[in-house]
C-alpha cells in the first residue's frame, strides 16, 4: 500500500477533448481515440464526463503518437450514451489515474529470466487496459500472450491487432463460439503446464480475478491485478472506493495491485477481521512526536 | 521537548490534527488506516437515517485554490454506517467522531439515537452542510434556533460528547455559536464548506458539477476559516476543531492561535496525500521547538492577546 | 472576427472587462490611465460625504489563494472625489463610474445627488462594504428592505443609471437582486469581497491587518462569484457587471456564460500588472476566434441553456 | 512609465524578521540590520510592520554579506516606536518594492565615458538609499561624490563609511555647524562647474529635488531620483500613491524615476492640466480588437 503521493500539477478538472476516431472491437465495444499527450501507463484510468450525463472511469487502452484512447462496453445509461457519440463531440477527460501494471524487458536483470513469458488474462472489457500492456511489453521485447475470455465470439476484441505485433492471441468462450469453450483459467493451467508462463497481468470480473490469482499463488507466479470498484470522485478523497480491512482505496492505492494485496483484498471479509489482530508487513506504528 | 498531546474533552488525542468529515471517510476501514497514518482524531462521513445515493458525478472539481464538492451527502444508511462505525471505534488508534445529519429536528435525534450502538468517542453535528435545506426552508446552521434546536435534540439522546459542526455562510458566527452552547453543544467544528460555489467548463459552456454548485473547501477558505474560528473562541468558552484549508503546520498554528483546540483537515488529504497527518504534526512540531513553546494548550487563542 | 464590444445600458463598451471599484480608483489620473492602459470602463474608489482616514497599515495582505483588504473606505471627501471623477469623465476614453457609499439611507442620497457635478457615466452603489454596518445594524446588502431602501433613494437623485454592489455573504443573493431591481437598479455589480477573513502572522501571533478582518478577494473567490452571477441573472434582467478572481480570459468566458454582461476585474491588477485589461480583452478574443463566437453578447449566460 | 510587470513568487505577507543590529548614524537617526537574503536593488524600498502599530515604507540603505539594513529618521508616531526596538526585537518586513537607480560602470560602453563623476544628492533622510547605492557604484568602479544636506551638523550620517570606500564626502548644513553653510545644490552648482559630475542620483525632500532637477536640466547632465508619496498597499493596488496626471504610482511605478519623468511630475498641476492635451511620447493608443 503506497502512501498517497503528493498530486500533480494539473487541476483535477476536465479537460474537453473531441473524439477523433470512434473504433468498433466487437459487439457493442467500442474504441474512441483522443488527440492529446496523456502520458498514461498501461492499468492507469481516465474518467469521461459527458456533461448533463454522468462521469465514469474508463482504463486508458492504448497511447501511440500524440493520440490515446479508451475501450468501452456499453452496460448501462453512461457507456450507451457513450456509444452514440461520434467524432467531432467532446468529452470531459480527467487523469490519467491511479497505479499501473510494472514490467520490465526480459534483460533488464542481466539474468534474461525476467518476463520470459508474460500472460495477460483479460475478462470482458479487462481486456482494455491489457491491450496497451501488450503493446509496451513487445516493445520491450517481452515475449507476450493474451488469454481472452467473454461470452461469446462477438464479444472477443483485439486479435488482429495483438497478433500483427507478435502476441500470442489465445481466446476462450463460454459457448464455444470460438477459441477454448470454456474459462480463460483452463488456458492459464494449460499454458502454465507447458512452461509458457513467468508472470500474469490480470484484469476482468472479480470472480475471474479471484480464480487466476488462486492460480498464481498455487504455481508461485508473481502477478498483478487491476481491480475495479464504485467510484465517485476518482482521486483518493471522497473515500467510496475502498475495499478491504486496511482502507485501501481502488482509485489512488489501486487499480493495478500485487498478487500479495489483490489476494489479501479477495479475502477480506470485514465482518470477521479485527485489524488489532492483523500482523501484515506494512502495518505502520502509530507514531506519537 | 514540545508535546502535541491535546486534550479535547474528556479525550486525549497524540496530536491535534482530525480527519474532517466527507473525506475517505465513508468506510471504517479507512477510518482505522487515516487513524494509523496519524491523525489524531477521525471523523466519518456524514451519516443520515436512510440511504441516499447523492448526486451524480462529477461530484468535486479542483479549482485553482481549491475544491468544490457536491457530493451530495451519499449515506449508506444507519445499519450499514453503524457497522462501519462500530469497525472504527474497534480497530483505530485514535478517537473517532460519527458525524450525522438528518432533515429535520427529529430525524436528527432518531439518527443521533441509534449511533450510540456503535459507542463512537463523539458524535459532531452537521447542521452545516450547504445543500440541504432545514423542514423551516434554510440551511439549520443560518439560523439561531433551529440550529438550538437540533442541537438540544441530539444532546438529550447522545451517549457520547456532542460537537455541532457550522457554517460559516452567516452574516454573524457568534450568534450561532452562542446558540448551539445555550443549547448544549459540548464543542464546535468550524468551519464546513463556503459558498457554494460554481465552476463552469468553457468549452462546453456547462456547470461541471452534476449539481451545478458544491461547497469550497481548500486554501481559498483558509482566511475565512481563521476568522471563524477566532470570531467563535472570542464568543464562547468550549473547545474549537478548526477546519478549512489547512495544508502546513504554518496554517495549523494559525488555526490554534485564533483559537482552535484541535485543527480539521480534509482537502489537503488530496494535495499532500492521507500522511498530511503526520507531516502537519510533524510541521507544527517543528515550529513549537523553534519557537520554546512546550504545548498545545499553551498556544491556543494567543492572536487574542 | 469577433467583436469584443459590449453594450451595457445606454453606452458601449470597446471590451467587457472593468476596473473594480477600490483598485486604483482614488485619483482620476488612474482611472484615466487604466482606460488607456485597456479597460473598457472604469470605477472609482467608493466615495462618501466625508474625509475618513480609513485603517492604518498593513491594510492588505496576501495569501495563496488571493488578497484581504480592510482598506476601511478611506476616502478624501466629496468635493475632492469631485474633481477627481470630472477629471476622470473628461480625459478618459472608456465610460467612468462613480462608486459611492454611506452609513446611511439619507447620505447615500446625498453622496448620489452631489456626484451628480462630475457627470459620471454611470453611478454603482456600493451596498456591500463588509466592514460598514447600516444604521439598522447589518451591512446593507445583507437585508431585501435595506438594500432596496437604498436603491430607491439613489435612483430618486442620479442623473446616471444606476449600478447596485452586492455582497456574496448572504443567504440567498437572488433575493437581494430581486429587491434592488423591483426598486429601481438599472444593473448589478456581483461580488464584492468575500467572508471577511483573517490571516494570522504566526511570528508575532497576531492578525496582520490593523483591522484584523478584511475581505477576501482574487482567485479564491472565483466560485462564489461565478454562482452568484449565475443566481442574479437566472433570478433578474438587468445587466451583470460580474466581478470576483478574474485573472484571465478563461474566467472571463465563465462569467459570461454565467450571465455577466461585463467583467470586472480588481486583485488581478495585482497577478498581472495594469495590462491586464488588455492581456484578458485578448484572450477572450482568442477564445471567441477558435470557438466561433461573434459577440459577447452571444455567450451571455450560454451556461443556463 | 512602465507597464506593472508581473508580481514576483513571494507572498505580499511580511516575514517576521529579528533586528541583528542596531546603529545610530546621526540625532534621532538609526540603522537597523536584518538577516536575511533580500535581494534588493539600490532605491527600491521595504515596508517596515510593528504589530499593533503600523507599517511604513522605508528605502534599503545597504546589503552585504547576507545582512540588509533599512536607516530610519525618527519624524512622528511609527519612526519614534522604531527607535525604541532593540536587537532581537521582531518586525514584518515586505518586499524589495519598487523600481531602483540604474548606474553601469565606467566602461562599460567601452568609451569610458559613463558615470566618469556620480553626483549623489542627499538630504535628509535621503541618504539611505544613496549609501547602498554609493556601494554599489564604488564597487563598479564609478568615481562617486555624496552631497549630504541637514539642518545642522548632528543630522549628517555616514561620513565615515563612505570616506572608508572612497566616496568623496561633502557635507552642506543650513546653520553652516559643518561643511558648506548653505544648500545642497549650491554645492552641486560647484561640483558641476568644476566638471565633477557627469551624472546625478537624487534623494530628499520634494523642494530639493525639484531644485536639483532644475539644475541637472540647465546642464543637460543626466538624472535619477527618488521620490516620496504617501503609500498605503506598497505593491500597486491601493492607488493611494498616485501622483501626477498620467496615474504614475510612486510604489510601483517609482520610487526611482528618470529625470525627464520627476521633472513632469514635479511640474504637474492638476486643476490647470488637460489630459488630452498631452502628447509625451509614452502615452498609448487605446486599441479596440
Ligand atoms: C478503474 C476502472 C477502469 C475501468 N475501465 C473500463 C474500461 O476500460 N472499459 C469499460 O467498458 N469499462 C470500464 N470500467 C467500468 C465502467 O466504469 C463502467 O462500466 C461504467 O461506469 C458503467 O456505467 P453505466 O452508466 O454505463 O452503467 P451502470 O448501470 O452505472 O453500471 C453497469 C455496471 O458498472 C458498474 N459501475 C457503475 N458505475 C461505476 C463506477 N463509477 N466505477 C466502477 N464501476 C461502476 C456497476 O456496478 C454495474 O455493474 C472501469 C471501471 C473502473 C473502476
Ligand atoms: C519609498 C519611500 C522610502 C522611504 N525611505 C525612508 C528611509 O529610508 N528612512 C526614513 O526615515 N524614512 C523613509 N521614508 C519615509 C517614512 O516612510 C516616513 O517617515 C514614515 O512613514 C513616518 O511615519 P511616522 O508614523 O513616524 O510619522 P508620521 O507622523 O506618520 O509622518 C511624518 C512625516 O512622514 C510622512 N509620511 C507618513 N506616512 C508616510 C508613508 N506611508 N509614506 C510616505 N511618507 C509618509 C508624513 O507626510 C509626514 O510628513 C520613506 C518613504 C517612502 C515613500
Ligand atoms: C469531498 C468532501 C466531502 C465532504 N463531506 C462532508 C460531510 O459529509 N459532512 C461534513 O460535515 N462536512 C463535509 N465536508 C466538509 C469538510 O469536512 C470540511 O469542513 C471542509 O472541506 C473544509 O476543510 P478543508 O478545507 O480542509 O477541506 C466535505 C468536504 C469535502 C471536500
Ligand atoms: C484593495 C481593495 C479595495 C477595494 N475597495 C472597494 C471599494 O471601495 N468599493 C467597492 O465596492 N469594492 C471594493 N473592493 C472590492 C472589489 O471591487 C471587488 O469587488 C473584489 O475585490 C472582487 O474582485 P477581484 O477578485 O477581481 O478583486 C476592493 C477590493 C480590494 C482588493
Ligand atoms: S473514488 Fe473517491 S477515494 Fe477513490
Ligand atoms: S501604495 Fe498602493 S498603489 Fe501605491
Amino acid at each position: 500500500m503506497n502512501e498517497g503521493a503528493q498530486n500533480s500539477g494539473r487541476l483535477n478538472k476536465p479537460i474537453t477533448l473531441p473524439i477523433v476516431k470512434v473504433v468498433d472491437e466487437a459487439k457493442d465495444f467500442k474504441s474512441f481515440y483522443f488527440d492529446f499527450d496523456l502520458d498514461a501507463k498501461p492499468g492507469q484510468f481516465v474518467t469521461v464526463w459527458i456533461p448533463g450525463v454522468n462521469e465514469k472511469p474508463f482504463a486508458v487502452s492504448g497511447q501511440k503518437d500524440g493520440l490515446f484512447s479508451v475501450t468501452v462496453s456499453a452496460v448501462g445509461p453512461f457507456t450507451n450514451k457513450m456509444h452514440e457519440l461520434k467524432e467531432g463531440d467532446k468529452v470531459g477527460v480527467k487523469g490519467p489515474y491511479g497505479t499501473h501494471y510494472k514490467i520490465s524487458g526480459p534483460d533488464c536483470d542481466g539474468t534474461g529470466a525476467e518476463h520470459k513469458n508474460l500472460v495477460l488474462v483479460a475478462g470482458g472489457y479487462g481486456v482494455a487496459p491489457l491491450v496497451f500492456l501488450a503493446e509496451e511489453a513487445v516493445g520491450k521485447g517481452v515475449q507476450t500472450t493474451m488469454i481472452a475470455g467473454t461470452r461469446t465470439k462477438e464479444l472477443l476484441a483485439f486479435r488482429e491487432k495483438l497478433e500483427s505485433i507478435g502476441v500470442e492471441y489465445l481466446a476462450a468462450t463460454d459457448d464455444g463460439s470460438e477459441g477454448f469453450h470454456g474459462f480463460v483459467t483452463d488456458v492459464l493451467e494449460n499454458q502454465i503446464s507447458q512452461g509458457k508462463a513467468s508472470e500474469i497481468c490480470a484484469c476482468g470480473p472479480r470472480p475471474m480475478l479471484e480464480r487466476v490469482g488462486a492460480i498464481a499463488e498455487k504455481h508461485n507466479l508473481p502477478g498483478q491485478f487491476g481491480l475495479e470498484s464504485y467510484m465517485k470522485c476518482g482521486f483518493g478523497i471522497c473515500g467510496e472506493c475502498a475495499v478491504d480491512y486496511k482502507g485501501i482505496h481502488i482509485c489512488k492505492d489501486g487499480p493495478v495491485f500485487p498478487l500479495a494485496t489483490a489476494m489479501k483484498i479477495f479475502r477480506f471479509k470485514k465482518e470477521n477481521d479485527n485489524f488489532s489482530q492483523d500482523n501484515t508487513d506494512d502495518k505502520s506504528e502509530k507514531e506519537v512526536f | 521537548m514540545p508535546n502535541l498531546e491535546t486534550a479535547f474533552l474528556n479525550k486525549t488525542f497524540s496530536n491535534p490534527t482530525v480527519l474532517s468529515s466527507g473525506i475517505l471517510g465513508v468506510y471504517g476501514s479507512s477510518l482505522v488506516r487515516v487513524a494509523i497514518e496519524g491523525a489524531g482524531a477521525v471523523t466519518s462521513k456524514s451519516i443520515s437515517l436512510n440511504y441516499r445515493s447523492g448526486h451524480p458525478n462529477p461530484i468535486i472539481v479542483e479549482f485553482e485554490a481549491g475544491l468544490i464538492n457536491a457530493v451530495g451527502l451519499s449515506t449508506h444508511g444507519i445499519d450499514d454506517s453503524i457497522s462501519e462505525i462500530s469497525y472504527a471505534v474497534k480497530n483505530s488508534p485514535s478517537p473517532v467522531i460519527a458525524s450525522v445529519f438528518a432533515d429535520n429536528v427529529e430525524n436528527f435525534a432518531l439518527v443521533s439515537q441509534r449511533i450510540n450502538e456503535a459507542n463512537p468517542d463523539f458524535i459532531e453535528v452537521n447542521i452545516s452542510c450547504p445543500n440541504v435545506e432545514s423542514e423551516f426552508g434554510k440551511p439549520f446552521a443560518t439560523d439561531p434556533k433551529t440550529s438550538a434546536a437540533v442541537t438540544s435534540a441530539v444532546k438529550k439522546v447522545s451517549k457520547a460528547p456532542v460537537i455541532v459542526k457550522l457554517s460559516p455562510n452567516v452574516p454573524n458566527i457568534k450568534l450561532i455559536a452562542k446558540s448551539v452552547v445555550d443549547a448544549g453543544a459540548d464543542a464546535i467544528c468550524a468551519i464546513n464548506t463556503v459558498g457554494p460555489g460554481m465552476v463552469i467548463d468553457i468549452e462546453s459552456a456547462k456547470p461541471i458539477l452534476s449539481n451545478k454548485v458544491g461547497g469550497v473547501s481548500g486554501p481559498a477558505i483558509k482566511p475565512v476559516a481563521v476568522r471563524c474560528v477566532y470570531d467563535i473562541f472570542s464568543e464562547v468558552d468550549v473547545p474549537i476543531i478548526g477546519v478549512g484549508g489547512v495544508t502546513n503546520g504554518s496554517d495549523a498554528i494559525e488555526m490554534i492561535f485564533a483559537g482552535a483546540t484541535a485543527v480539521g483537515i480534509g482537502s489537503a488529504v488530496h494535495y499532500r496525500g492521507i500522511g498530511v497527518f503526520k507531516k502537519v504534526s510533524k510541521e507544527i512540531f517543528r515550529f513549537m521547538d523553534t519557537h520554546d513553546y512546550s504545548s498545545i494548550e499553551e498556544m491556543r487563542g494567543l492572536a487574542h492577546e
